[in-house]
């Protein structure tokens, strides 16, 4: 072994080496210019980006025996996962130093998620992957309690970490199963035992992946795992709020390929139907309830519990154009959601929250262009086009009846109509209500440009969605 | 200069990037400022360069042939085989026409009567009308879905912002039920995509299929496109989103949003799906006819002038869907194309028509901002020239002989009496009840005595109200004493359409 | 004899009156934070009676593991409970209850 | 047999301490009950011949994590009365749930898995096996890139425990050493001439 | 000739369109100067076009002017069909025009709508032009349609008054229940014929009527029956024929001249035309022809008697057309259609004087209508009271009269009619006809006695300003008079008995009615001569004077009396058969309870409110249940996330 051989690992220890330097200078650092801290961040995310790219070996290879995988599709969830990282931090930088919270932790701690979410995005093993896991909820349970100040955050906090420590729990329980029928924990391993050994396609084996599929349902907020999600979204101050609905998103989308579909591909007939039950319910369940929210956050995390109901339709669907749909729909769910809490961040100041729905009334008299970039992430996300949110469930849609359950495309399309009106509420709020809150923004010119450009991103994209499904396909292949 | 190689683009994006530059570049909060009467004018510039744009289509059109003309043809999304396609027949060329005659009306109608936003209300229209065009082009299912859908979000707006007290409700009424319509055809789109491999309007007409499959593709189509139309029982959006809307969004919605489901059911649901379409013609002709007597009575009672003419858009809107679905109804060689060809003329005639009565509505709204028949009469007295215009357009949408009104009524009723005389019989009846509660308003709003102070303060037509107007007017006589032009575009297309209609897409061994 | 069975047995019984202390406990958070060690316990047991029926050693180092993060986990979650403590003043988990609907 | 004996007791005293975790309504006492779980999985493991784990369980697991327990326990001065109750009308349900999944897995263990398992027990250990050599040997090869991220983890642990509780108290008397090397006299002594005061 | 026809058309259309459109700028005298200049010229050129067909011997001629729209072989033209039947109706109506476009001039001096006033009736004199010369269907129904737009716009001239825009709307609405049938009836013949071509048609009638058509079920129906009587349904829209014909009283409310020229004389003479230029079609459906026959002799009669009840000098006029629009439409059905076309044409000359005569007098007694308030005006307005007797007598038929000839020649031809198989509808026709006669007498002489003899009943201050009318007025009288005298002497032979219509109308041999009669004509003398040895209509018509004289004049009192010892039967009549309150209170208002009906329970109870409404309340009672799931104990999500968790193993445990 030598040093080479870490190359494709390069982005982990790159990232890894940052955090380490970004915590010694933030020492050093006085709170009044705590600024550099996020400036320092945000360095080591563009260095962390530059290295994904130019460290990609030519062809997808494993390293530490078979622990590391470097495959097409890591590269893209790595990009994508540290931009949206690098867009989150950026949001958050205003508000922070608004309400006197810019401090280098939050920093810190984003990046240790962040590089939880690499390890499992590149995860082999199913021993790799709950690392990576634990790395990232780790970090998680931390920032949502950031605030030490609120009551708040510290009981979502609370009702985060022991439920998800439950997940953990009965995810580490499922692995040991399937490490005790299969014999191995590495995914490849697995799938290649129960191609060779057909009698190993039975009911410990079962057991053991639905402990996994509550892991990752957990993971991903769907019903009935979903209750931590709406607290968590609700109780954590936003900036972070922001942070766990888009970046852990792309992780959990990788936890459910890397399990599912490279280790546990050969019981696609057992686990779709646990998918399917989990999908149906978060679709339902995620947006009729998100109508009876009065809380943004809380009602956009009941529409991430509905958004997350399409991405695990489209695994389920099991084809690769379906989980090159799902990773399409991740994408750019993601790029929606940072968008959409980004202004809630923008509206946010110094001794006011704008978490109510309420408080985007009249918003286009105050901004008509954030209010108008405001109606692009809503649109988008209730799948009107030509934002990306509508190709996103096209693409769902097409795999779901390609795969024959027409039933379920007819479900999907009647719960984002039943959608629609949560988010259009928001429009109407912003549009058709008189404005009760005058003052302008705080934010940095550059924090503007980039939402500006973020909410630009989710028309482009529609209009011209092209190029990106062509790339999702392409490294799911 | 030789615009054909794109026409159809320059006719889709033209008012949508002058939209975007009219929003882009902003009034500074309202009507008043500089800002805002330099963006009115953009606003109406590019929507008569559009016009101009129309002008040149209809000039180039070739009416002699069913081919597709103005073909514009690229790659859009490979993943899905999605193109951009776009093309135009006999069926969209008039509707394009129609379009883009109505939307500078539609802009100098509203030219100082919006005192908010005033830019954010002209781009919303242009890239309206951006959009509808795209629909009328589009020959590709995913690019249709998508003008189709997007078309919703400017007309949500205009309700909701400029909208009357009920706006709210109204606007989101509309959006959710069109919407829910919608997104079944977006399931139905994706299953022939399955089965073809592309998203071609032609792939899709050509693809065999078994009858319960076409039955429960049509019912996907049905749903999207009745609620366009809109037809019974799905209907009663409409009444509150005309009540609430502000007269452009009005207008738009009548003369041309109505028509998206005639076209529909004319570019899709009929080529495509022929067999199922034959399955439930009966369904659609009972709905159809529900629709004129039913809606017609239920016009009667409307206190409310927009009310009154939505519901009369929705007894109107019957003859379209009447017209299309009688074919299988008649005999071969009895001339079907003749209740298709007045359904499409009937579609025309109705945009002009229901259009010129919103704006109707909307002159006096403007001056006594109420909409109730009760708040007003005798107000021939003070606006004499408006009076006759109102007069004019209340004849055409009864229906008389010389305005366009007739046309479309003339040759459905005529047709329908060929596939069964009951048909005929209840759509005759429009002749009645169209008659009893459009005249019955212009008894209580225009004439009589001056009714109250409101209406003696009545200034008769500004300029520019008189123009828009008079222009509808010559619209409207013009087509109803000589529908000629406008049947002879059609008629290629017509023809090509009922043979198609005449092959079954059953698959062999059904 | 003594076998894998049994000591995958003695796991599940842990696992389950672990998690069901979870949802029947509504008293002391301190006392849910001693569940999921038991639940790791029950795993721990699992990885240990699969490692050696497997005679394969992976197992066990993956226990070795979880004792990490469990202790990494633990940290974590005390210093939250801290946290909640001292806003809150009580860890009555039928307290808990300010975010719902 | 010794061995069976030897685990059946140990069994039933984990169980037996599990459940006194999960009912007392002391949380001292309930932390003394784990403390008793993990001795008796330590023996089952020794049982097992997995060693090396059995005493890291002890050394670290009790010796540490349970005393941080413990001190959270203490330093949270908890009412032990206020705490109490609710436990009653809910148990039952989730004793029923909990029942349900022991027999689901008890019957997947023993009705429908397939292991092949010797009569024996485990298979023996192979002569001059050592358990924590084993351990080690892949601990540092094969799975060095688990072990680098458990080092992260501890890490990240320690960032954040530290972020969550460190304050600085209000009133806490510190030294500040630079401030006070830094100090002047000028800044500390002001020399003031005061007038004498008139005679009334 | 074919400028010429088009000139006949166009020249009212332009003068319209500029009256209309730039009466402020041409002031008033522009408008009536132009308006009068187009409207004459049709009528010279209209006469130019009667000489040629007539006298000159010109070939009859049928062409199109342009195509309207051709959809799936169906060709829609607009064209001209001119013979002599068409000719004749566009000298009538012209002629009649012309004089009420003078008579205007005065009848409207002071009014400030006046140059709408005749851009509309040279509005409509174009329509009406359309009507009578078109050669399809098309174009018939546009003209059809056309002047009832006109007629709905005068009578609605004086917008203020309630009671006008209520007749209007109402006239309106009744003509549309007519054309309701119309346009199913051409609906049916494009039908068989694909054609909406006169000729094609008429060269397909034999066809038709070997065919049938299934209306209720099993039971087919003649097609050319079912045709016939759709069309007839238009026809007696338009020619207010019982019971569509309550809006003709209604429309006195229209200025004075409007009655004569529309109301009288040409507009609802349409029906007439149309039915006799349909002839080849009617010939051919003895079941329609009946059906025209009873219907007209019922409208006949008893509208007449109706008129007998009425105060109103124009409604006592209006009630006295409906009643001869009967007369004109049995002679339709017993086939004798020159003989109507021959009482149209005199009926447009004399009703026209009468209702004009009315208008003097209304002029100058200060636009007061009631008759019981005149009296005695003879030695004040002698010309208006010397015109007005031409034209009563030529009304009830008084020998020797334009009238005289029309109603005698019609009557005979009804009581030749007696063909195969109609047995009880001939007498019904027969008898109303005759009794009709006596009716008429009686209710003309009525008005004359009580408006121009006996006491003067009007107040002091009217009287002192009663005058003779102006000449612009008193001419047209004049000019009416005379024909309404003397046209029945010169024409009836060519017209009626001189093959005059040639092709234009079709007679099947065994129907032919007036033939039979023409055997027997010998010279107008003749005619008159006969008339008091072949039937009583004569006689009958000689009583109802008397007894009108003796009521109004000698008796005064009587007919009170007489009202009040038949209270029950003058109710009724002064009710008018109660048709107004079948019409208003019953369809109209059952209509509207109708579609309140519908409106508020379909479609807002139940479509919206249960089914859009209910189903958006629904999803959000759904979400505020649901959202209670969310209770916010920790232990109920852990709960949740375990019962899924222990669901799933069982599912996969047992049931997979």
């Amino acid at each position: 072994m030598t040093i080479s051989d870490f190359l494709p690992a390069a982005p982990e220890i790159s990232l890894l080496c940052s955090i380490c330097a970004v915590l010694l200078i933030d020492l050093f650092i006085s709170d009044e210019k705590r600024v550099v801290t996020f400036w320092l961040a945000l360095v080591a995310l563009l260095l962390n980006i530059w290295v994904v790219v130019v460290s990609a070996p030519p062809d997808p290879t494993t390293i530490f025996d078979g622990s590391y995988i470097y495959d097409p599709l890591s590269q893209v969830l790595k990009v994508a996962a540290t931009a949206v990282v690098a867009l989150g931090f950026f949001y958050a930088r205003d508000y922070l130093r608004q309400v006197g919270m810019l401090k280098g932790e939050f920093f810190v701690l984003g990046l240790f998620g962040l590089l939880g979410i690499m390890i499992m995005i590149s995860a082999g093993s199913l021993l790799t992957m709950y690392l990576g896991l634990e790395t990232l909820s780790l970090a998680l349970y931390a920032l949502v309690a950031f605030d030490r100040e609120s009551p708040q955050a510290a009981e979502s906090a609370m009702k985060y970490f022991v439920l998800g420590a439950i997940a953990s729990g009965a995810l580490l329980y499922g692995i040991s199963w399937i490490y005790g029928v299969t014999g191995s924990l590495k995914f490849a391993e697995i799938s290649q035992s129960i191609a060779v050994r057909p009698e190993l396609n039975d009911v410990p084996l079962w057991f053991g992946m639905a402990f996994l599929v509550v892991g990752i349902a957990f993971k991903f907020g769907a019903v009935p795992f979903h209750m931590w999600l709406p607290d968590v979204y609700q109780g954590a101050r936003s900036p972070v709020t922001l942070y766990i609905a888009s970046a852990p998103k792309l992780a959990a989308l990788a936890l459910i390929l890397r399990v599912l579909v490279d280790g546990l591909e050969g019981l696609h007939g057992v686990w779709q139907g646990m998918v399917m039950v989990i999908a149906v319910l978060s679709l339902v369940i995620g947006n009729v309830v998100a109508i009876a929210q009065s809380n943004i956050k809380r009602m956009l995390g009941y529409s991430a519990i509905a958004h997350v109901g399409f991405i695990l339709l489209a695994v389920f669907a099991g084809s690769e154009a379906g989980y090159a749909a799902s990773l399409f729909y991740t994408l750019t769910y993601v790029i929606m959601a940072a968008g959409a809490f980004g202004m809630v961040l923008l509206l946010s100041r110094q001794g006011f929250e704008a978490e109510a729905i309420a408080d985007f009334k009249g918003l286009n008299a105050r901004s008509p262009w954030f209010a108008l970039m405001m109606l692009f992430f809503m649109f988008g996300m209730a799948g009107v086009p030509p934002w990306v949110g509508f190709f996103a469930k096209l693409n769902v849609i097409n795999v779901v009846l390609d795969a024959g359950f027409p039933g379920l495309a007819i479900l999907m399309v009647l719960a984002s109509v039943v959608g629609a009106y949560y988010y259009l509420r928001v429009v109407w709020y912003m549009y058709f209500e008189r404005a009760e809150d005058k003052s302008v923004f705080q934010a940095g010119r550059d924090t503007r440009a980039l939402l500006s450009l973020n909410g630009l991103a989710v028309l482009a994209l529609g209009i011209a969605p092209g190029w990106l499904l062509a790339l999702c396909l392409a490294v799911i292949g | 200069m030789d615009f054909n190689e794109n026409l159809l683009s320059i006719l889709t994006w033209l008012p949508i990037l002058g939209g975007v530059a009219v929003l882009a570049l902003g009034d500074g909060g309202d009507a008043g400022t500089a800002r805002a009467g330099q963006m009115r004018v953009l606003a109406l510039a590019v929507s008569l360069l559009t016009l101009l744009f129309s002008v040149v289509l209809y000039a180039g059109f070739d009416g002699a042939t069913a081919a597709m003309q103005f073909v514009e043809r690229a790659p859009w999304i490979e993943a899905l085989s999605a193109e951009y396609y776009l093309g135009v027949d006999g069926i969209s060329a008039p509707l394009i026409l129609l379009t883009a005659f109505i939307t500078p009306l539609v802009v100098i109608a509203g030219w100082d009567g919006i005192k908010s936003r005033p830019a954010q209300y002209f781009a919303a229209f242009l890239i309206l009308e951006g959009l509808m065009i795209g629909v009328f082009c589009a020959l590709d299912a995913l690019l249709f879905y998508v003008f189709w859908e997007a078309m919703l979000v400017p007309m949500f707006l205009i309700i909701g912002v400029w909208g009357g007290e009920r706006r709210i409700y109204a606007t989101l009424k509309f959006f959710l039920y069109t919407f829910l319509g919608s997104v079944l055809m977006l399931v139905a789109f994706v299953y022939l995509y399955l089965k073809t491999g592309d998203f071609d309007f032609f792939s899709f007409m050509g693809v065999p299929l078994t009858l319960t499959e076409q039955q429960l593709i049509f019912i996907a189509f049905l749903l999207a496109f009745a609620v366009k139309v809109p037809m019974w029982p799905v209907h009663t959006w409409l009444p509150d989103a005309h009540v609430e809307a502000p007269t452009g969004g009005s207008v738009i919605l009548a003369a041309i949003m109505l028509k998206m489901g005639g076209y529909g059911f004319i570019r899709l649901s009929l080529p495509m799906v022929p067999d199922g379409s034959q399955y439930f013609a009966g369904l659609m002709i009972a709905l159809s006819l529900i629709a004129v007597a039913y809606i017609g009575l239920v016009a009667l009672m409307q206190k409310d002038m927009k009310k009154l003419i939505a519901y009369s858009s929705i007894a109107h809107m019957g003859f379209v869907t009447l017209g299309f679905f009688i074919i299988w109804y008649m005999g071969p060689g009895s001339g079907p194309g003749l209740g298709m060809t007045g359904g499409m003329v009937q579609m025309v005639s109705h945009g002009l028509v229901s259009g010129a009565l919103f704006l109707c509505v909307g002159v006096l709204y403007d001056r006594v901002h109420s909409r109730q028949i009760a708040d007003y009469g005798g107000v021939a007295n003070t606006m004499p020239i408006f009076a006759a215009f109102m007069v004019l357009f209340a004849m055409a949408n009864a229906g008389l002989p010389g305005t366009s009104g007739f046309v479309g009524e003339f040759m459905v009723i005529i047709a329908s009496f060929k596939a069964n005389v009951w048909f005929a019989f209840v759509a005759a009846m429009t002749l009645i009840l169209g008659a009893a509660y459009t005249l019955w308003m212009v008894k209580r709003v225009i004439y009589g005595e001056v009714a109250n102070k409101h209406v003696a303060d009545l200034k008769d037509l500004t300029g520019r109200e008189f123009i828009v107007l008079g222009v509808l007017a010559v619209a409207v006589l013009l087509v109803g004493v000589w529908p000629a032009p406008l049947v002879d575009m059609m008629s290629a297309s017509v023809d090509h359409l009922v043979e198609q209609l005449g092959q079954s897409k059953l698959t062999a061994g059904m | 004899m003594i076998g894998l069975y049994h000591y995958l047995t003695i796991s599940a019984i842990l696992f389950a009156l672990a998690v069901a202390g979870i949802f029947i406990n509504r008293r002391n958070l301190i006392v849910l934070l001693m569940c999921i060690e038991l639940v790791l316990l029950a795993v721990n047991f699992n990885f240990v009676a699969f490692s050696r029926y497997l005679g394969d050693e992976t197992g066990q180092a993956f226990v070795f593991f979880i004792l990490t993060v469990a202790a990494a986990e633990a940290a974590i979650g005390l210093a939250i409970l801290v946290v909640l403590f001292r806003n809150r003043r009580s860890i009555n988990v039928q307290e808990l209850d300010s975010m719902k609907g | 047999m010794f061995q069976a004996i030897l685990f059946y007791t140990f069994a039933a005293v984990l169980i037996g301490a599990a459940m006194g975790v999960i009912f007392s309504r002391n949380p001292v006492h309930a932390v003394m009950f784990l403390v008793l779980a993990f001795f008796q999985s330590s023996l089952l493991w020794l049982l097992a011949e997995a060693e090396f784990l059995a005493i890291v369980l002890i050394l670290v697991y009790v010796g540490a994590v349970m005393v941080l327990f413990l001190f959270v326990v203490m330093m949270i001065d908890i009412n032990v009365e206020r705490v109490q109750g609710g436990l009653v009308r809910y148990a039952p349900l989730g004793l029923v749930i909990a029942g349900l999944m022991v027999v689901e897995l008890v019957q997947l263990i023993w009705a429908r898995s397939r292991f092949e398992v010797a009569t024996g027990g485990f298979a023996a250990t192979p002569e001059g096996y050592s358990n924590t050599e084993a351990l080690g040997a892949i601990l540092y090869t094969e799975h060095v890139y688990a072990f680098e991220i458990a080092a992260v983890i501890l890490l990240l642990a320690i960032v954040a425990a530290i972020s969550l509780t460190m304050r600085k108290r209000e009133g806490l008397k510190v030294q500040n050493i630079t401030s006070q090397v830094a100090a002047r006299a000028k800044d500390r002594v002001r020399v003031v001439k005061m007038e004498a005061e008139k005679r009334q | 000739m074919q400028t010429i026809h088009l000139t006949i058309v166009l020249a009212p259309l332009l003068a319209a369109i500029v009256a209309g459109l730039f009466g402020k700028q041409i002031g008033r005298a522009g408008a009536h100067w132009l308006t009068i200049l187009a409207v004459g010229l049709s009528f010279v050129l209209s006469m130019v076009v009667l000489k040629d067909i007539y006298w000159d011997g010109g070939a009859v001629e049928n062409y199109s002017v342009y195509t309207w729209a051709v959809s799936d072989g169906l060709r829609m033209e607009v064209g001209f069909l001119i013979d002599r039947l068409t000719a004749l109706m566009m000298v009538v109506v012209t002629f009649v025009s012309f004089m009420v476009h003078i008579y205007t001039i005065g009848y409207m001096h002071d009014d400030p709508g006046y140059q709408r006033f005749f851009s509309y009736i040279s509005l409509f004199t174009f329509s009406m032009l359309m009507l009578v010369m078109s050669n399809n269907f098309l174009q018939l129904f546009f003209g059809w349609e056309a002047v009832g737009l006109v007629s709905y716009l005068l009578i609605g001239f004086w917008f203020k008054r309630e009671s006008a825009i209520f007749a209007n709307l109402k006239a309106f609405l009744v003509n549309r229940v007519g054309d309701f049938g119309f346009i199913l009836g051409i609906a049916a013949i494009v039908m068989f014929t694909n054609s909406l071509d006169y000729m094609t048609v008429f060269g397909a009638a034999g066809d038709i009527a070997r065919q049938d058509i299934a209306v209720f079920g099993g039971s087919p129906w003649n097609a050319m029956s079912v045709i016939c009587i759709l069309l007839f349904i238009g026809a007696m829209g338009k020619s207010a024929q019982a019971p569509l014909h309550v809006w003709l009283p209604d429309s006195m409310e229209g200025p004075t001249p409007i009655s004569a020229l529309i109301h009288a004389a040409t507009m609802v003479t349409a029906g007439i035309f149309m039915v006799a230029r349909m002839s080849p079609l009617f010939e051919l459906s003895e079941t329609a022809l009946a059906v025209v026959l009873v219907i007209g002799s019922i409208t006949a009669f008893f509208m007449g008697l109706l008129g007998i009840v009425q105060n109103d000098i124009k409604r006592v006029v209006a009630y006295s057309t409906l009643s001869q629009l009967g007369y004109m439409t049995v002679a339709l059905g017993a086939s004798a259609y020159g003989a109507a076309i021959f009482h149209l044409m005199t009926h447009a000359f004399f009703k026209a004087l009468l209702f004009l005569a009315a208008g003097s007098v209304i002029i100058a007694m200060h636009h007061e209508q009631d008759i019981r308030k005149m009296g005695g005006i003879r030695k004040y307005m002698p010309i208006t009271y010397w015109t007005s007797l031409v034209g009563s007598l030529a009304l009830i038929g008084f020998p020797g009269f334009a009238g005289f000839f029309s109603k005698d020649a019609l009557i005979e031809a009804v009581r030749h009619s007696h063909w195969e198989g109609q047995g009880a509808v001939y007498w019904i026709a027969y008898l109303s006809v005759l009794l009709g006669v006596f009716v008429t007498a009686l209710y003309s002489f009525r008005m004359f006695f009580l408006v121009f003899h006996g006491k003067e009943r009007m107040d002091e201050h009217t009287r002192s300003h009663i005058h003779e009318t102006p000449a612009v007025v008193t001419v047209p009288l004049v000019l009416l008079a005379i024909p309404s005298a003397v046209i029945g002497w010169f024409t009836i032979g060519p017209v009626l008995f001189g093959d005059f219509f040639g092709p234009s109308i079709f007679v099947l041999p065994g129907h032919d009615v007036l033939a039979e009669l023409g055997a027997e004509f010998h010279g107008s003398a003749q005619f008159l001569a006969h008339s008091f040895t072949a039937g009583p209509a004569f006689y009958l018509a000689a009583a109802g004077v008397l007894v009108a004289w003796f009521l109004y004049l000698k008796r005064p009192d009587l007919p009170e009396a007489i009202a009040n010892r038949m209270s029950g039967l003058y109710t009724l009549l002064d009710r008018k058969y109660y048709f107004d309150e079948l019409w208003i209170n019953g369809f109209a208002a059952g209509g509207r309870r109708l579609g309140r009906f519908l409106w508020t329970r379909g479609d807002e109870l139940i479509i919206d409110g249960v089914l859009v409404n209910g189903t958006a309340n629904s999803v959000g009672r759904l979400a505020g249940t649901l959202r209670h799931l969310q209770t916010g104990y920790l232990y109920h999500y852990a709960f949740a996330m375990i019962i899924a968790l222990t669901l799933f193993l069982g599912w996969l445990l047992w049931l997979q």
